[in-house]
């Protein structure tokens, strides 16, 4: 009979669809896809090597590089880490600046995210204009409060840089005008289009039991319906003071993974309508007046000790393992990098689809290659 | 017939001829498929020089469409005849040569001396195959050569179906991660996986 | 069933009822474009509570006004009336730069030989310098701020390593880009600078700016506001380095014999000693040695400010930065140790 | 004027040549700049979709933007693989574009503005259109890389399963209209919409009576349409190119002209059959006032009907960019689902329409003894009641096969559903949620 030959393709790590420096060593049998290999560690910058040789407060600038979508949040992890082995406090008002800007970056990576999956599903654009429209107006906010748009360097261990500038809540309400506008037209374009249900419907499905196996974490997880959410599992910061749900998916397939996004930049906006709310309200300043000098974030030398600081990113939990040794400079740094481990299981996402879907999948994961090999 | 005419005749000839010895002599057998595709071509280009627009156009949908297109993924689907440099001449090829020429006789020499030509009269306008002439035909004198084709193409398709479904029988089927996961919920098993990945870094 | 939370549930999200399609969903994809398409045309999203109309910026024409929190790469102030600058080099800004691409020399007295609080030279690696900000929010004196100027665009990687003559700006400047952020600091940074001026001599902390061309350099602090600023590093700085391939090169020695010295140092050497820093320079990178060794060599000080005695020689405070660099190697070391043991 | 030129030149074969030169060359040179125009065209339409500008920097609103593209592919450097075939690298972009130019060889392009008009130029089309695969097959097996070879596979699957029910399409407008030359199409959509020149006598000719106003109009245009989408390439059936899976399919390895000449015959096809699609089923250059300008100023009628036609292509051309705007790609086995399970057989239903329609119209009209259509059942004719007005006939019919067309629809539409046990909800049953506990 006829008999076909497993064909070997490299997928990467030139390709315009690997989200980076990626290569994805793909086995087919015909179009099905046997067996799939990632391989990574192109954009390999020795991040947590770097650490133990700079100071903590050296480090922040650096966080920004790990999953350069999300800086804000990545800045977070690290300070929630070394607040925690420092035990610094931190000022209310700084706790809700953070919050602010972490949901902020999570509705900035999500209307990324679900646009940049349409895009490798083949649409032209068209979502991904809608959505960096969106972002760039975030952004806008980002670069007036810290100076950056994207590497923003904000927070310091007991609180933020600055105080937001004056002209800030305007145009943050202004913004607030339009996000819903945005999510019911992203969910009018895509979330009915026969083409995305075609091709998002039951491909790419991550068991709930394989996905906890794989500790997979973030949205990818909770499209698998798995309730977890380190917000609601360890609240950090204030988020035990704000109302929010947690998104959770039925069948764990591409299409939870998308409606389950547009979900939580729902459940973010809610969270910055109250943060908007109470923000005139809070005490304290932008910064703990202990830590409130550089010269104090410099010369921080947390007592001998160990810490995992874990914040929920956009992409998932984000953990930050140091080992202080009493110094001034963290003895062991390690990053628990939610992209690099939502990435393990695209093997057996793959597994059984055809080719096209890898991209797809690949897209529905939602990686930074700056996490993965950091 | 004017001079144009016979000019490009000429020249459709010979460059049928040429590259149907092409077929035969080229090593890359891709090569050879793709002068077969510029003979079947010329061919259509001489059936329009008769005014034959239909059988013309017949040709290239059927010849340059379609059969051209069948033959190329037949050689590309199988594995090692894209190679260059395969011999198409061998030892004996005199004796091929000699078969070959023998049965172009058997087919040609009937149709040369029994055949009555038709010598056409100067300026009488004929048409040659138009398409209604052919439809009648088809359904009227050469009904039932036309079924039995028909029935025939209708035969190779289901033959075709069956051969591809009993070849998707013997595939090895590749198990989703779900189908995999909702097997071993059914036979009560471990659902931890083995792994059948490894993802590794490439070294610095 | 759904898990309820401390303030909140999780809830599955719907999928939608299975229903027949015929092409509803992909209708109303089209509805939603050809909306924005008709908007294009007679709308422009200027504010952000509006989500359709073009949002284009058509940028050497039309630019974005730059929030006064804007950084990009850090340059140094000089006072406009004295043309003194503020940098005392206490070598803050190099301690805490995280890719360590801010280089400084003190300036020496040259009659005592005592260092002055004053920068004799001042270089920062543009090329990778990477916008942290971290310098400007460290310098107690408020010398080194952060640019607002972006289009520093250019093919000349060695002309990338900026000097003090090109990252001076007169503090007009920065009130332009700046006005709030200077006036929180201002009294305080003169106040330091007067006290700073009294200890310097002679030329000593006068920015080359000032000094050669203080007649260009008040045009340019007197550039409009923020983002409308020309790029002054590029125009001036660029065609510094631009005539020859010998003034690049010899930046690039320059700037690897530093590196190399550091290295040196790192590696325990005693700093005033310039053999061993060639020895080591040689042992650790063979192709950085011949550069090094040319900028050892004594150098003629025809018109460049930067000498090998003052780069490698016995100054003070090369000695404080060096004595630092060996703490923070022996407490790497001792790390790594107690690691492997 | 034909002795006249006979005159001038000689021999008529001499005139003939003279007059094929002419037409050769105004077709070389408008197709190019069709091409030219359609980039700049799509770039800026799908500008606006997205909120943005497009190109608007070269020349006045960006309109020399094409040139500039032109001039940037003619200095790029001509990268031929090393490893690759040299002469069928080299070939391929001409057969694949050759023969895309030889379709408007017969495409009128107005009223009395056709460059050759043959009898069979529906299936001089067909057949023409299918060439430009082999080219295809040359460029992806000649660049010698998996990709450029994938991406010829799939395009040349792809083409050929699409002619099938773009032929059938078009094939029941054959029937229905009984001609196979695209000259012909036009007139036969004068008068009304869904009457079509049956009135003639009582309301003057409104050009309107165009075939997709009929059920078996409507479904073969919108299969047409779905098969130029598919053999064109265009979003959401750019798999051969698909950028996000297989870099650029079979142009990967292609660059400056010879990429140029590759996306040159894709976006001419994309024109090229939308020009047949608007001759045959959009009523050609009909449209109110186009007959009477015709009849009044030939000249001044056949520059208009060719701005009509032009206009009803680039609309179609529009819908094309406005689709690409809004659309994901569909996968290959779902692209071949759709034309073997969906299309097809709706495409055969619509002949079967068509051939119903025929019957209508045809059965016993006018002298009922020698109408070959006369069958009675039992010696009574089924259709007699139906008398002899064509108006009658033609509502009748429309009627008709409305509900069969929709009814094929729908239906297919339901055989096509996911089967029970497949679909999401089952599967979100299967995964029945909340057992894993929070840490």
């Amino acid at each position: 009979m006829l008999k076909t030959q497993e064909l070997q393709i490299n997928i990467g790590p030139q390709h315009p669809s690997t989200h980076g420096v990626f290569r994805l060593v793909v086995t087919v049998d015909g179009e099905t896809i046997v067996d799939l290999k990632p391989v990574f560690g192109y954009l390999h910058r020795n991040h947590e090597q770097l650490a133990e040789v700079s100071t903590y407060i050296q480090m922040m600038p650096f966080t920004d590089r790990l999953d350069y979508f999300n800086s804000m949040a990545n800045n977070f992890g690290l300070a929630i880490a070394v607040e925690k082995l420092a035990g610094i406090e931190v000022p209310q008002r700084a706790n809700y600046i953070r919050v602010l800007m972490a949901e902020l970056t999570r509705i900035l990576n999500h209307a990324a995210a679900v646009a940049f999956m349409i895009n490798d599903m083949g649409a032209w654009q068209t979502p991904l204009a809608f959505g960096m429209r969106e972002r760039e107006k975030i952004l806008d906010l980002f670069e007036m409060a810290s100076g950056a748009r994207m590497m923003c360097n904000y927070f310091r261990f007991g609180g933020i840089v600055r105080d937001l500038p004056p002209d800030f809540m305007p145009l943050l309400n202004d913004l607030m005008k339009a996000l819903p506008t945005f999510f019911d037209e992203t969910e009018r374009l895509l979330r009915e289009n026969e083409i995305l249900l075609l091709r998002s419907e039951g491909v790419g499905i991550l068991p709930k039991e394989v996905a906890a196996s794989y500790s997979v974490t973030g949205p990818v997880l909770r499209a698998s319906g798995v309730p977890y959410d380190v917000r609601k599992a360890e609240p950090y910061s204030v988020y035990n003071e704000l109302d929010f749900d947690v998104p959770i998916g039925s069948v764990g397939d591409i299409y939870d993974r998308f409606l389950v996004r547009i979900e939580e930049m729902r459940q973010s906006y809610r969270i910055v309508q109250q943060v908007i709310e109470r923000l005139p309200d809070t005490t304290g300043g932008h910064i703990n007046p202990a830590m409130a000098s550089i010269g104090k974030q410099k010369a921080l030398k947390p007592p001998v000790g160990d810490v995992y600081g874990r914040v929920e990113t956009p992409k998932g939990e984000l953990g930050f393992y140091i080992v202080s040794d009493g110094s001034a400079r963290p003895y062991r740094y390690k990053v628990r990098a939610p992209s690099f481990i939502n990435l393990t299981p695209i093997g057996d996402m793959c597994r059984g689809h055809k080719v096209a879907d890898v991209v797809v999948i690949l897209g529905s994961i939602d990686i930074v290659l700056g996490e993965v090999d950091r | 017939m004017n001079i144009l005419i016979m000019v490009i005749f000429v020249v459709l000839a010979a460059f049928t001829l040429a590259a149907g010895v092409m077929v035969v002599t080229v090593k890359n057998i891709i090569h050879a498929a793709l002068w077969l595709i510029a003979s079947f071509f010329s061919v259509a280009a001489m059936y329009l020089l008769m005014e034959a627009e239909f059988i013309a156009i017949v040709q290239v949908l059927v010849y340059v469409g379609a059969i051209s297109i069948l033959v190329l993924f037949a050689i590309m689907l199988t594995r090692h005849v894209t190679g260059e440099g395969v011999r198409q001449l061998y030892k004996r090829w005199w004796i091929a040569l000699i078969v070959a020429a023998a049965l172009f006789g058997v087919l040609i020499v009937p149709t040369v001396f029994n055949y009555e030509w038709a010598v056409q009269p100067s300026g009488a306008q004929i048409s040659i195959a138009s398409t209604v002439e052919i439809g009648t035909a088809f359904m009227r004198e050469y009904l039932l050569p036309f079924e039995v084709a028909s029935v025939l193409l209708l035969v190779a398709l289901i033959g075709a179906i069956v051969i591809a479904f009993e070849e998707r029988s013997t595939r090895r089927r590749v198990l989703t991660l779900a189908e995999e996961v909702e097997q071993r919920r059914q036979r009560n098993e471990s659902l931890r996986l083995a792994p059948t990945t490894h993802a590794s870094e490439t070294s610095e | 069933m759904t898990v309820e939370f401390d303030r909140g549930k999780a809830y599955v999200v719907d999928r939608g009822q299975p229903k027949l399609r015929a092409g509803q969903g992909m209708i109303a994809g089209l509805d939603v474009v050809i909306r924005h398409f008709f908007s294009a045309f007679t709308k422009k999203l200027e504010t952000p509570d509006e989500t359709s109309g073009v949002f284009t910026v058509q940028y050497p024409e039309e630019r974005l006004a730059m929030p006064e929190a804007f950084r990009n790469f850090p340059i140094l102030l000089f006072d406009d009336t004295t043309g003194q600058e503020l940098c005392t080099s206490c070598f803050q800004c190099e301690r805490i730069c995280p890719p360590q691409v801010i280089h400084m020399t003190q300036a020496v007295d040259p009659t005592t030989g005592k260092p002055v609080p004053a920068v004799a030279e001042f270089m920062i690696e543009y090329d990778a310098c990477m916008s942290c900000g971290l310098c400007a929010e460290v310098c107690p004196f408020d010398a080194i701020k952060m640019d607002h100027d972006f289009e520093l665009a250019t093919d000349d990687r060695a002309g990338m390593t900026v000097r003090k003559a090109d990252l001076d700006r007169p503090v007009s400047y920065y009130e332009t880009i700046a006005p709030t952020r200077w006036a929180e600091v201002k009294d305080g940074a003169y106040k330091k600078l007067q006290g700073n001026i009294k200890r310097r001599s002679g030329s000593i902390g006068l920015s080359p700016r000032a000094a050669t061309a203080p007649k260009k350099a008040a045009p340019a602090a007197a550039k409009p506001a923020a983002g409308v600023a020309k790029p002054v590093a590029v125009k001036t700085a660029m065609p510094m380095a631009a005539p020859g391939k010998n003034m690049s090169e010899e930046k690039l020695a320059r700037l690897l014999s530093i590196r190399a010295a550091n290295v040196a140092k790192a590696g325990g050497a005693a700093p005033a000693e310039a053999e061993e820093v060639l020895a080591t320079a040689d042992t650790d990178d063979v192709a950085e040695a011949p550069a090094a060794v040319a900028a050892a060599r004594p150098v003629s000080s025809g018109g460049i400010p930067f000498s090998a005695d003052n780069l490698l020689g016995g100054v003070p405070a090369n000695t404080t930065m060096a004595e630092d660099k060996v703490e923070r190697l022996k407490s790497i070391r001792s790390g790594n140790l107690a690691r492997r043991g | 004027m034909l002795q006249f030129l006979e005159n001038i030149f000689g021999p008529s074969w001499i005139v003939s040549l003279i007059a094929f030169l002419i037409s050769t060359t105004v077709i070389l040179i408008v197709t190019p700049v069709t091409f030219m125009m359609m980039t700049w065209f799509e770039r800026r339409i799908v500008a606006r979709m997205q909120d943005r500008l497009g190109p608007n920097r070269v020349g006045p609103a960006g309109l020399l933007q094409a040139v500039a593209d032109g001039v940037k592919m003619f200095t790029k450097e001509n990268i031929t693989p090393r490893a690759a075939d040299k002469w069928v690298h080299l070939i391929a972009p001409l057969v694949a574009t050759g023969p895309v130019i030889f379709l408007f060889a017969v495409i009128p392009w107005g009223y009395g503005l056709s460059p050759v008009d043959i009898n069979v130029s529906v299936l001089f089309v067909i057949a023409v259109s299918s060439i430009s695969a082999v080219g295809l097959m040359m460029g992806g097996w000649g660049s010698n890389n998996k990709f450029a070879l994938l991406g010829a596979m799939r395009a040349v699957a792809q083409m050929v399963s699409y002619e099938i029910p773009a032929v059938i399409a078009l094939l029941s407008m054959v029937l229905f209209t009984g001609t196979m030359n695209l000259n012909k199409y036009t007139e036969l959509q004068g008068g009304l919409p869904i009457l079509g020149n049956t009135l003639k006598d009582v309301i003057p000719d409104l050009g309107l009576g165009w075939f997709v106003f009929t059920p078996i109009g409507l479904v073969g245009f919108m299969i047409f349409f779905i098969c130029i989408l598919s053999e064109g390439e265009r979003t959401p059936f750019d798999i051969p190119e698909a950028d996000s899976e297989i870099v650029a399919g079979y142009m990967t390895e292609y660059s400056g002209m010879k990429f140029a000449v590759f996306y040159m015959g894709q976006f001419l096809f994309n024109y090229a059959l939308s020009m047949v699609a608007s001759i045959i089923f959009l009523g050609g250059w009909n449209f109110p006032g186009i007959p009477q300008l015709i009849s009044i100023a030939p000249p001044i009628g056949a520059l208009a009907s060719a701005v009509v036609l032009g206009a009803k292509a680039w609309f179609l051309f529009f819908v094309m960019i406005w689709l690409r705007g809004a659309f994901p790609r569909l996968r290959m086995d779902q692209l071949m689902a759709f034309a073997w399970k969906f299309l097809l057989p709706l495409a055969l239903i619509n002949i079967l329409s068509a051939a119903l329609w025929l019957t209508i119209m045809l059965w016993c009209t006018g002298d009922c003894t020698q109408n070959p259509w006369v069958f009675t059942v039992g010696g009574i004719n089924p259709l007699g009641w139906l008398g002899n007005s064509p108006v009658l006939r033609q509502l009748v019919g429309f009627v008709l096969t409305a509900i069969i067309n929709a009814g094929a629809f729908f239906w297919l539409l339901n055989v096509n559903r996911r089967p029970a046990g497949e679909t999401p909800a089952d599967l979100a049953r299967d995964q029945a949620f909340g057992t894993a506990s929070l840490p």
